[in-house]
């Protein structure tokens, strides 16, 4: 099975031949690839080098923590990979934005209120979790289109909170 | 002399207390709120005693319910741990008049430093030197203070009077945006102490955040324990501590010591404190205030002179005399804490909630990890995102940081995101190495690095593609069920029966 | 100065030397068998190889494939803990022939101390009193150990010429058993060591196993860091090891120190290494025997000395000189350590194997853990029942032992039995306390409690009874599915979806 | 729900009011039950005190460790316990014995040979495991029936090795 596997902008040519081998690029290499306690941790030998690292898929990508460093690594098969045709700008980039709570909190201020215009950076939301303040911002320029919660409501992860247009 | 210690608090400094208290065969009541109905405090006290709801207010804040519990269950001791209700002079007064010992300060000591402005004035007359701000004692007005803050000059510091941990805390550059960040600082103050009054305080430039560890009985002897250097802080959350600091000498550090119990002796204290010093470039040292109360950070105190401070803390509130004297106080190599939070710092240090699924600590020489989660323990929004201290010991300061290293490389957390990596890159900055950091140094001066090591990011995509690929390949094989449910647990549950 | 280590060693001893190389910026590289390829030691280690199948002689007794891993791997040098190769002067001597630097003694010390016959004459000829016994050097015949024995006289002791950790031993109390006890002791010592050969010693009665700690450099200086006493043993296997030992005083400890580091002068001794001694009612000692490696036990001497003995291990086999000298081993507090085996107490200590599914580290301050497991380790029944040592530091004896029970009781480890309630009642047990205990203590005047303390006996009953309970109600539950594969895993993913 | 327990050689009667409510004997208690992240470790809050325990069957019994001591617990239910009759001396104390290998190992020797009448405590085969060599004893006075293996064998867990009548 090939993939072609982008991490931090530079493409890798991964090419799975069996369950102990792998070639990257032009490299053939010995792995030993095992999770660890059944855990999204994994401990890879790799030409006699030991390394372990956290991954786990991350939207349509995964994340590999390695060393005490994030990777962000997008893994396309040959096959998809020429279907989509060379490049990758994915869709989507310009519809409603919705602001998703990154984790249950209370509601303490939505400085912000429908149909306003927003400017990247600007807060939106403040979301109180685990005695801390935290400011939920703008990722892009935009209008306000949609406000679903109210100052002193409890939400849960991942709820939304907002949508920008 | 008491025999059974309600402890009133959670997490990993109620554990710390149980294992003195158990440690000294003394008997441990717990408390706890409905999400903490099997946090480690509870399953390793002898007694434990439900509060109420998750949210602090209806639980760790219940000074009322916590009385009730403590009568009901015979205890004749609270230790109140820190945050939550550690410094609140009605507490403590209303702890003693049931009969109970509160183990730490007397209530008029924690009045006295408790309101911050009141604590600068008193230490002030003792003679210690103070940073410069608000110089009234009082609730003041908003516009009162906007007045005051250009004598004092910019930028300065929003404080909250009843404050600590940088809440209700605001950094003003210009009379301009000082009314939006008075606003704020004082709803955060409202929310964490219920008290929204706040004072200013000039901002000390590249300085450094040194505090002085206090021990004092009731037979009028104080001592200290040499300082922490608490430089390493986040929106005025300390991140990392270290003892000693490598910014002091030994004079200097005599010195502050000196004034330290000075301080201490300004309000008649007893017990276990601390006085929080800035530093400057030029060495000259302000009192910013005196927590009266257990600190988080204690425990590199404890590994560099051998002192257990909360069994001193309990040996005194027991009416003993300290056992050492201040010429028993020997620093012996260095060491370091890393303060492990459920954030993530790759996402703004946004705090991070779910069940732990897994963990492995560092362990081995000079280790020790004080913690009050374990695999299995869900982390709530509710509290503090601190969820272990890593407290590492070298023979110096060179060896504490490599053992750091390893340490942090070898701990794993799965279930929530944790600040390690963050603090595997302080732990490799040269800066840090150097011992050259201040208290904006995180903010100002370092990033969690994206640098790129090519041979590293090729292991990154051997290990994603493999994991792709083991996933497809096990999808093709689930193919056939119905797979819409995939709630969490189910996931996990699938997962590990994939890899039995 | 060599750079990269190769630890010919497996769980935690393997552990432990990978951190201690990490922790001075040297590259590691580990072996493992079939069973260990998620074995802790493989994860930390910078490099991996596989040895071969499970069994100790197809994998860490390959000596030839170890070699050649070291020289594909470019180690420069080579660490072989304890057990396994590590008492090979052979091994030994192969690894400096092939240029790797042999982090132990010269091949010549640990053929003069392998052979046990041997050490004894050597060590006599230099004036340490050694146990009356076998004097001849040699392989000695049945008959011819028949005919000595009663000229050193019941009870004695059959030992293995090659032996360590109580393999191939046996006690003897008359001679008419002694052929039946040859034969067996010889069949062990063969299994064990490769070698029948075997020995004897008078058995001293009501003794203590007290031993020094030695470290010795290439230029001429040899120290010892005092005593730990490891009298607490069954069936010749250490259970519990203290330091200092309870029954020694400075001007016996000074002594024994002084004949240690004699003993170890004799064989012309480098690294470190431990010289074992009886020391019997009246306070006579008798050299035993020499350990030519780091010993399982060295953690407390550590704690109390706070030296470093691998890293001191590594620096002296890179030819440095010591970084300490007799006079600056002082002795801090007490330490005790509790091997944790993977065996039942309660069931004539019996191996026990299986996967770990969960466990809870005791932590806090003046704790340490040395364990090469954790959750989702498979246990086999390969390698030693050893799974971890517990070791704890107190300012005095009475507060390790306190320490130590605390943390005893926090311990969880799921998945295996343990002997951690033996541990447990031995820390209850008024003689441990008292200090008054010998070699024999366990075997003859120990027994895990079955006292019965009504209360508890009452606590017992509602927790089975609760289980009981829950189990018949979702079996109730259950009763449609076709419950017959009860295989473990699914067994464990039924209870563990049932409790999320 | 009314249970009789017996926990060394002493009965309690333990009925089950509620999920919080148990009476032992005459006491009416509160109990909180909960196992610890899904293991057969269990948190027990009794009348306010604390109690963490392991808690596993053990045949028809209960093993309980509890505070480093470990205690046997026979739970019947009323009903069965009214069917059963008083006392229980368990069937098949006479039958055949059937010494299964308490753990995985190498079978060193067999001192027996078939038809042998062996003492209690005699040794019948010796395992090793774990680098130790154990010796696997007659619980009672016997004939060696039948012998399933031979020295220098691989045991598993459970595998019997030898039969006595």
């Amino acid at each position: 099975m090939k993939y072609i596997t982008t991490v931090n902008g530079t493409e890798f040519n991964v090419e799975i031949l069996d369950d102990k081998h792998i070639r990257i690029n032009d490299k053939l290499l010995d792995v030993d690839f095992e999770s660890v306690s059944g855990q999204p941790v994994f401990s890879l030998i790799i030409g006699g080098k030991s390394y372990e690292a956290y991954v786990s898929p991350d939207g349509d990508n995964w994340e590999v923590l390695l060393h005490g460093r994030l990777y962000q690594a997008e893994v396309e098969d040959e096959r998809e990979r020429r279907l989509h045709g060379a490049g990758g700008v994915s869709a989507n980039e310009n519809g409603e934005f919705h602001l998703k709570a990154p984790m249950p909190g209370l509601v303490v201020a939505t400085p912000v209120s429908e149909g306003q215009s927003v400017q990247k950076g600007q807060v939106l939301i403040i979301l109180e979790s685990m005695k801390m303040q935290n400011e939920l911002k703008a990722p892009r320029d935009g209008i306000v289109s949609r406000i679903r919660i109210k100052s002193g409501e409890t939400v849960e992860q991942k709820q939304t909170l907002l949508s920008l247009l | 002399m008491f025999k059974k210690v309600l402890v009133a608090n959670r997490g990993e400094i109620a554990v710390r207390i149980i294992r003195a208290c158990r440690e000294l065969g003394l008997e441990t009541v717990a408390v706890y709120s409905e999400a903490d109905r099997l946090a480690l405090h509870v399953r390793l006290a002898d007694e434990a005693y439900l509060l109420g709801p998750a949210p602090s207010r209806e639980s760790y804040l219940r000074a009322d319910k916590i009385i009730e519990i403590a009568k009901k269950s015979g205890a004749d001791a609270l230790h109140p741990g820190y945050g939550f209700l550690a410094e609140r002079e009605d507490f403590a007064q209303t702890c003693l008049n049931e009969g109970l010992a509160f183990i730490g300060p007397k209530p008029s000591s924690i009045a006295a430093m408790g309101d911050k402005m009141t604590a600068r004035e008193t230490v002030r007359k003792a003679g210690v030197p103070v940073v410069p701000g608000t110089e009234d004692v009082g609730n003041m007005s908003d516009e009162n203070l906007l007045s005051i803050a250009p004598k004092i000059g910019f930028p300065l510091l929003v404080k909250a009077t009843a404050g600590g941990g940088g809440k209700g805390m605001r950094e003003v550059h210009s009379l301009d945006e000082m009314p939006e960040l008075l606003k704020s600082a004082r709803r955060e103050a409202e929310s964490a102490f219920g008290d929204g009054n706040v004072y200013l305080e000039k901002l000390v430039e590249g300085a450094r955040h040194i505090e002085i560890q206090i021990l004092a009985d009731g037979h009028g002897n104080v001592i200290h324990l040499n300082e922490r250097d608490c430089s390493i802080q986040r929106r005025h959350q300390k991140l990392v501590e270290e003892a000693p600091s490598p910014f002091l000498d030994d004079e200097l550090r005599q010195r502050m010591g000196e004034v330290a119990v000075k301080a201490a002796k300004a309000v008649d204290y007893v017990n276990a404190g601390t006085i929080e010093f800035l530093v400057d470039k030029d060495k000259n040292f302000f009192f910013l205030e005196m927590n009266t109360r257990l600190q988080v950070e204690h425990p590199i105190t404890e590994m560099i002179t051998g002192v257990d401070i909360v069994k001193e803390q309990i040996r005194v509130a027991r009416g003993r005399p300290l056992q050492y004297k201040q010429e028993d106080i020997k620093i012996n190599g260095a060491a370091i804490e890393c303060r492990i939070n459920a954030e993530d710092p790759y996402n703004g240090f946004m705090p991070s909630t779910g069940k732990i699924t897994h963990s492995l600590l560092p362990t081995g020489p000079g280790i020790r990890v004080d913690t009050g989660v374990y695999p299995g323990f869900e982390i709530t929004p509710f509290y503090d995102p601190m969820i272990s201290k890593l407290i590492v010991w070298g023979e110096t300061r060179a060896q504490a940081i490599l053992r750091m290293r390893r340490a942090l490389e070898e701990y794993r957390i799965v279930g929530v995101r944790t600040n390690i990596p963050f603090h595997q890159t302080l732990m490799d900055s040269h800066r840090f190495m150097g011992g050259q950091y201040d208290t904006r140094f995180v903010e100002e001066r370092f990033a969690i690095h994206d640098d790129n090591d090519p041979a590293i990011a090729e292991i990154a995509a051997a290990l994603a593609t493999l994991a792709a690929h083991q996933q497809t390949q096990r999808a093709a094989q689930f193919v056939q069920r119905n797979e819409r449910d995939t709630s969490n647990w189910k996931w996990v549950g699938r997962w590990e029966r994939m890899h039995r």
